[in-house]
């Protein structure tokens, strides 16, 4: 029976072909596994990857890492997951442990970030996270674990806020069955509870949903003040196309994730996304790091930046970069600045507590004129908004 | 009143969307016993194959369905050719054809899948066209759904129209009921073969050019309507053309009734529910006698 | 080689293998992780499809269940017990649905396997929905990976051992009766429907509970993940490209497979599904017995010396 | 006179409008050789499908030693001690011929014991059947004829109380015919077996069995010695309808 030898020949052959990247010289090894392929590769090739690579491309075009006052360029090494988790894992493994990596960058998702936690916190490297949210993440009180985006709780907080000023009593809810959207739902819930905005009709669909129309005219017979649209990139799509055939167009509009991405207003087409609202954090208008950053994204990959996650991916990176430059490449002090240091990026201020973003607002944004303008908090603001709702068109 | 001509009007549009998807799949399978997983593959080069002449050339989409369809005809038969004709040539059983085709297609899936990936990158992307609404009866419509359910259905009757009435249509069949009395009655497979298979991508390559219209297209966009395209032709029956554009039909109107009489989180335990309720009462479909 | 001599073999490669650990770093070994997985996935796969001819797509339901019971019994379960909770659930469901459906054949049967598994993940979606409130569960206390492997390599071994006892016991003979000519098996006194049922069960209790023992590793545990279609397809993948009809071309292929992906993956991190994809049609066409045929030749060239 | 060990009571099929066998009588005793004739279409498969569990009938009941097994899947008959052939050899191709016939012994001979030890072991079941030479061959590789002895084998090897036979001497030569039915009249005399016979060739079975039924469209039109049958009116009609009384084909 060869199957012993087999698998010594195997691993033999794999241990070679694997064998560690040897570390070249002075460079700054920063590594990560991400999805180019399987369901998460648009959302990561849209708002994670391609930020990754530039900040690499910008910094070593600087000069390099200001690393203890010396330069030193980066070596990006990035591995596709296909969006697994065990995939994901083994990826980190090599790089946490085979390879030692100076620094990691995460992956995509919630997911897949949960799943990495237990090993980023058993090795000690710190996660800037662009791409999860949640309070469950949160729960697990993980010290290495610093996501970026605003909690559930914060986003609907700022849209009942912003609708309740706006004299709106009645709301229409419709979201997505995952994580995202229960979270987003019960945070809504709650907020629009407290405001005295009444929910009227509250329903969900699964992910992947290919029509909603039905559910979309039942809403529409209801009348509500606001529709709010808990939901993922395709359905958010769906969802617009669908309320415009119906003419359904209640005084605000609001769909989550995808709004933000500049393909929605293409596809859609930008008249008809005009008074569209969802979740956004900036746009270029926002003040001169992000019209920087901006410019640079359209520079150097032909494509806009999506308005929300892609500037807090940013974001992380520009809060790690700052990080090694005061105190080097010790990963348990680079965690210990992140945790209690207050960080200037291209969407203001952040600092964590808890583990928690406490700096960024919950924002609402809306589409007008080809832009997914700021509209609340005031503060923030880079156009007033249009309410209600003007007609499709 | 309306509200059910607007329920069935929606459940039709979906269904005669899935069915056009799955009529080239039935084909390839019930003439060849190919169970081509990579189906949805094609449909997604349809779709970019649009969005490029659209985007770059600015060619109206409809007009491009024919470019589209020639294009994915000649790849059909070069797949075929390649990939498929060794196994269909040498495997001893149905079965092997079966499970054989099934592995190769999965080679395929990760070879275009990627090769999409390498070529356009993973973003989504799209176009407008013919956002307009459209109101017939009082019920209201997207005009691009409406469009593609047009062609949907224009090519799938054209394709029964071309099975039932024409000589090669009519040996289609007659392979699909006994693929070895029709070789005896002088059928040649080495023609008729690679010709049933282009003429399977060419309508997953029009649908794919349909949908792109109305959906934002990715690389993995096929996968989803690879499934439904397997549901759709089993419930209407291995083989069965008609029984594919009815399945999609009947599908759809699940898909609609069922979202509006129950919740829309039950959707797909509903779509799964009826596949498994059909199969158990009727195990070769519905429409195959 | 008889059933003892299978077995007797089998230990001896399982004791190396649990040697692993002290001999590979994390990331090797989670590469063996990942090879044992597979090989124990795709030979509990051919144990039941390879002499059927059945083809099944049900696995990523067993897998996806037993990550379930384990998500559901964190903190109660012991390890151990939630892996046998793991495999009891996916075989109870096997037997269930397999009473339902092992009448169907082919495609339509492949099919229908494919659909229970997603109205298993869309069920459990809108249970836990409905009445847990949430999607996701978190499994908070992880046993060590060094733990996860040996609890991984012993399910797997389990899965070899019951194929060997299978294949050379009056089950494995009834089903490649059923597999050859169904209706003649029955007419020679074999209860089709009963050794269909048993067999399918027994393979779905090794999925179940190695999607069970695999749970711990990835914290947190929602029905997207872990019904991921990919497992149970990478796994008839790697049984049919083995060779479902033996039980050593789907270990051979499980291994061949992972270090091959892993080793194009890292070398060619955005080419390497387009060349996985041509290597396997090529591997079909023109390897077309699987990676058993090999083994076939080999001991037949051996044997002509 | 003793029980049955095989009864048809008004056994019928109908496939849709067709009524392929229509309320047949038909008793079994043990060491009988009962051969079924009758023209194309007359039923004959379909009725054994009957009294094999692979059909159910559509009215009527098949009783198997007392037992009432009408419905019962095929195993049950199996299971009582019915064995059968099938008129185009449904061997398991990939297996060796020896496995063939062990696979009887393995499910449905497992609980009996024949009263002679002689078709107890795969190897003499072969040894007996002359294809002891092929053990190990696959049996798909084959010729046919050799096919049609190794079906025999498979139902041996179930180690039967009633043997069904269909056609098993259809292609063979006149010489393989008369070894077939040495060998059948051999295992009927050695195992007291009841033995139900269908053939087509009416002339082989005529000289080998002591009482012969005929079918024709779907009902038993005589069932007795087969001299008398041969005479009988209502015989000598249906076959000329097809290719002339079975007395003048089977000179």
């Amino acid at each position: 029976m060869g199957i012993v030898h087999f698998v010594r020949g195997a691993a033999a052959v794999a241990l070679a072909a694997m064998a560690a990247v040897p570390a070249l010289a002075q460079d700054v090894r920063i590594g990560y596994a991400i999805s180019r392929s399987g369901p998460g590769a648009p959302g990561a090739q849209t708002s994670q990857e391609p930020n990754y690579i530039m900040w690499a491309e910008q910094v070593n075009a600087a000069g390099g890492l200001n690393v203890g006052g010396k330069k030193r360029k980066i070596e990006l090494i990035g591995y596709d997951d296909r969006t697994d988790a065990e995939t994901m894992l083994r990826t980190y493994e090599k790089l946490m442990t085979s390879d030692k990596v100076d620094l990691i960058l995460p992956p995509w998702g919630t997911g897949l970030n949960f799943a990495l936690m237990p090993l980023a916190q058993r090795h000690g490297y710190p996660m800037l996270s662009p791409t999860a949210t949640g309070r469950k993440l949160l729960s697990l009180k993980n010290p290495y674990f610093f996501p970026l985006l605003q909690q559930p709780d914060v986003m609907m907080e700022a849209l009942a806020t912003f609708l309740k000023a706006r004299g709106t009593k009645t709301a229409a809810v419709v979201h997505v069955d995952e994580l995202f959207g229960l979270e987003q739902a019960a945070a809504l819930e709650k907020a629009f509870k407290e405001k005295g905005i009444q929910i009227i009709e509250k329903k969900s669909y699964p992910f992947g949903v290919k029509d909603l129309q039905p559910v979309l005219r039942d809403i529409k017979a209801k009348e509500p003040g606001a529709f709010i649209a808990l939901s993922y990139p395709p359905d958010t799509f769906l969802i617009t196309a669908q309320s415009k055939a119906l003419a359904f167009n209640p005084s605000a509009f609001y769909a989550a994730v995808g709004t933000a991405f500049p393909i929605y207003r293409d596809k859609m087409g930008a008249a008809t996304v005009e008074g569209v609202m969802g979740l956004g954090t900036w746009n270029p208008k926002s003040g001169p790091a992000a019209k920087a950053y901006f410019d640079a994204h359209v520079a150097r990959w032909k494509k806009e930046p999506d308005r929300w996650a892609s500037a807090h991916c940013w974001a992380g990176l520009q809060i790690l970069q700052q990080a090694v430059e005061k105190v080097g490449l010790d990963r348990k002090k680079i965690r210990d600045y992140i945790a209690s240091t207050e960080f200037d990026t291209v969407i203001g201020k952040i600092r964590f507590k808890n583990g928690e973003n406490v700096s960024t607002p919950g924002v609402v944004s809306q589409w007008q004129n080809g832009e997914f303008e700021v509209v609340w908090p005031p503060e923030r603001a880079t156009a007033s908004s249009q309410f209600p709702k003007p007609g499709w068109n | 009143m309306s509200l059910w001509f607007e329920l069935i009007a929606s459940g039709l549009i979906t269904g005669g969307i899935y069915a056009v998807v799955a009529i080239g799949l039935n084909l390839q399978y019930g003439l060849m016993r190919i169970l081509n997983i990579s189906h949805g593959e094609f449909l997604m080069l349809g779709a970019y194959l649009t969005w490029l002449a659209h985007t770059v050339l600015q060619v109206n989409p409809l007009a491009f369905l024919p470019v589209v369809a020639l294009v994915m005809f000649v790849a059909g038969v070069l797949v075929y050719r390649l990939c498929f004709y060794r196994i269909v040539s040498t495997a001893p059983a149905v079965e092997v054809i079966e499970a054989r085709s099934l592995l190769v297609g999965f080679g395929l899936l990760y070879l275009v899948q990627n090769l999409a990936y390498l070529a356009w990158g993973a973003d989504l992307r799209g176009y407008s066209f013919l956002v307009e609404t459209l109101e017939i009866g009082g019920a209201r419509f997207n005009l691009n759904r409406v469009v593609v359910f047009g062609f949907a259905m224009a090519a799938s009757l054209a394709l029964l129209a071309v099975l039932r009435f024409t000589l090669i249509g009519k040996a289609v069949r007659a392979m699909m009921q006994s693929p070895t009395g029709a070789q005896l009655v002088g059928i040649d497979t080495k023609v008729l073969h690679p010709v049933v298979f282009g003429a399977g991508l060419a309508l997953a390559g029009v649908a794919g050019a349909l949908l792109s219209t109305v959906f934002e297209i990715s690389p993995a966009m096929g996968e989803p309507y690879t499934v439904t395209a397997l549901i759709v032709i089993v419930l209407g029956g291995l083989g069965s053309a008609l029984g594919s554009l009815l399945g999609g039909f009947l599908l759809g109107l699940v898909e609609t009734f069922g979202m509006h009489f129950t919740s829309p989180s039950l959707k797909m335990v509903l779509s799964y529910g009826v596949l498994i309720a059909v199969l158990l009462a009727r195990p070769k479909g519905l429409f195959t006698r | 080689m008889n059933s003892r001599h299978a077995l007797l073999a089998l230990l001896a490669g399982g004791l190396a293998l649990a040697a692993l650990p002290w001999l590979l770093s994390d990331f090797l070994l989670a590469l063996a992780l990942s090879c044992v997985m597979y090989a124990g996935l795709a030979v509990s796969w051919s144990m039941f499809c390879g002499p059927t001819n059945y083809l099944s797509l049900a696995t990523a339901a067993f897998f996806g269940l037993g990550t379930y019971v384990t998500a559901w019994g964190a903190g109660a379960l012991p390890y151990g017990l939630s892996v046998l909770a793991g495999g009891l659930v996916a075989a109870g469901f096997a037997a269930l649905i397999g009473a339902a459906v092992l009448h169907l054949r082919g495609a339509y049967f492949a099919v229908i396997t494919f659909g229970m598994g997603e109205l298993v993940r869309h069920g459990i979606t809108y249970y836990e929905k409905a009445f847990e409130g949430t999607v996701g569960r978190i499994i908070a206390e992880a046993p060590e990976s060094t733990t996860v492997y040996w609890m991984v390599l012993l399910v797997s071994m389990g899965a070899v051992a019951a194929a060997v006892l299978v294949r050379d016991h009056r089950l494995g003979l009834a089903l490649r009766g059923i597999g050859s000519d169904e209706e003649r098996a029955q007419t020679l006194g074999v209860n089709a429907r009963r050794s269909k049922i048993a067999a399918f069960a027994l393979s779905a209790f090794f999925a179940g509970a190695l999607g069970a023992a695999m749970a711990v590793r990835w914290t947190y545990i929602d029905p997207l993940t872990v019904f991921n279609p990919f497992i149970g397809f990478q796994t008839v993948l790697i049984a049919m490209v083995g060779g479902a009809q033996t039980i050593l071309g789907p270990i051979a292929s499980a291994v061949v497979f992972g270090l091959l992906t892993e080793f194009l993956r890292l070398q060619f991190p955005y080419l390497f599904l387009v060349i996985l994809g041509f290597l396997l049609i090529l591997l079909v066409l023109y390897l077309p017995g699987g990676i058993a045929s090999l083994f076939e030749r080999w001991r037949w060239r051996r044997g002509n010396v | 006179m003793s029980e049955p060990l095989l009864a048809a009571r008004g056994v019928s099929v109908r496939f849709g409008g067709l009524v392929a066998v229509d309320g047949v009588d038909l008793d079994v005793r043990a060491g009988e050789l009962v051969g079924i004739i009758g023209p194309n279409g007359a039923g004959k498969t379909t009725f054994f499908h009957t009294l094999s569990g692979v059909l159910a009938p559509t009215a009527g009941r098949v009783l198997v030693g007392g037992d009432d097994l009408t419905g019962k899947p095929p195993h049950a008959y199996a299971a009582h001690g019915v064995a059968r052939t099938f008129q185009t050899p449904r061997v398991f191709k990939e297996m060796p011929a020896i496995d063939n016939v062990r696979f009887g012994l393995e499910f449905a001979g497992r609980t009996r014991q024949h009263a002679h030890d002689a078709f107890d072991e795969a190897e003499t079941i072969l040894e007996f059947l002359g294809l002891a030479d092929v053990a190990a061959v696959p049996a798909g590789g084959l010729t046919p004829s050799r096919q049609r002895l190794l079906e025999i084998g498979m139902a041996l090897g179930a180690r039967p109380r009633v043997l069904l036979l269909d056609e098993v001497a259809a292609g063979l030569t006149h010489a393989e015919v008369d070894a077939s039915a040495q060998l059948i009249r051999r295992v009927r005399d050695e195992l007291g077996l009841a033995v139900v016979w269908i053939e087509h060739a009416v002339r082989v079975l005529m000289n080998y069995v002591e009482r012969v039924a005929v079918l024709h469209q779907g009902r038993k039109i005589a069932d007795g010695d087969p001299r008398a049958v041969a005479k009988d009116p209502a015989v000598v009609e249906a076959y000329l309808g097809e290719e002339g009384e079975p007395e003048r084909r089977a000179a």
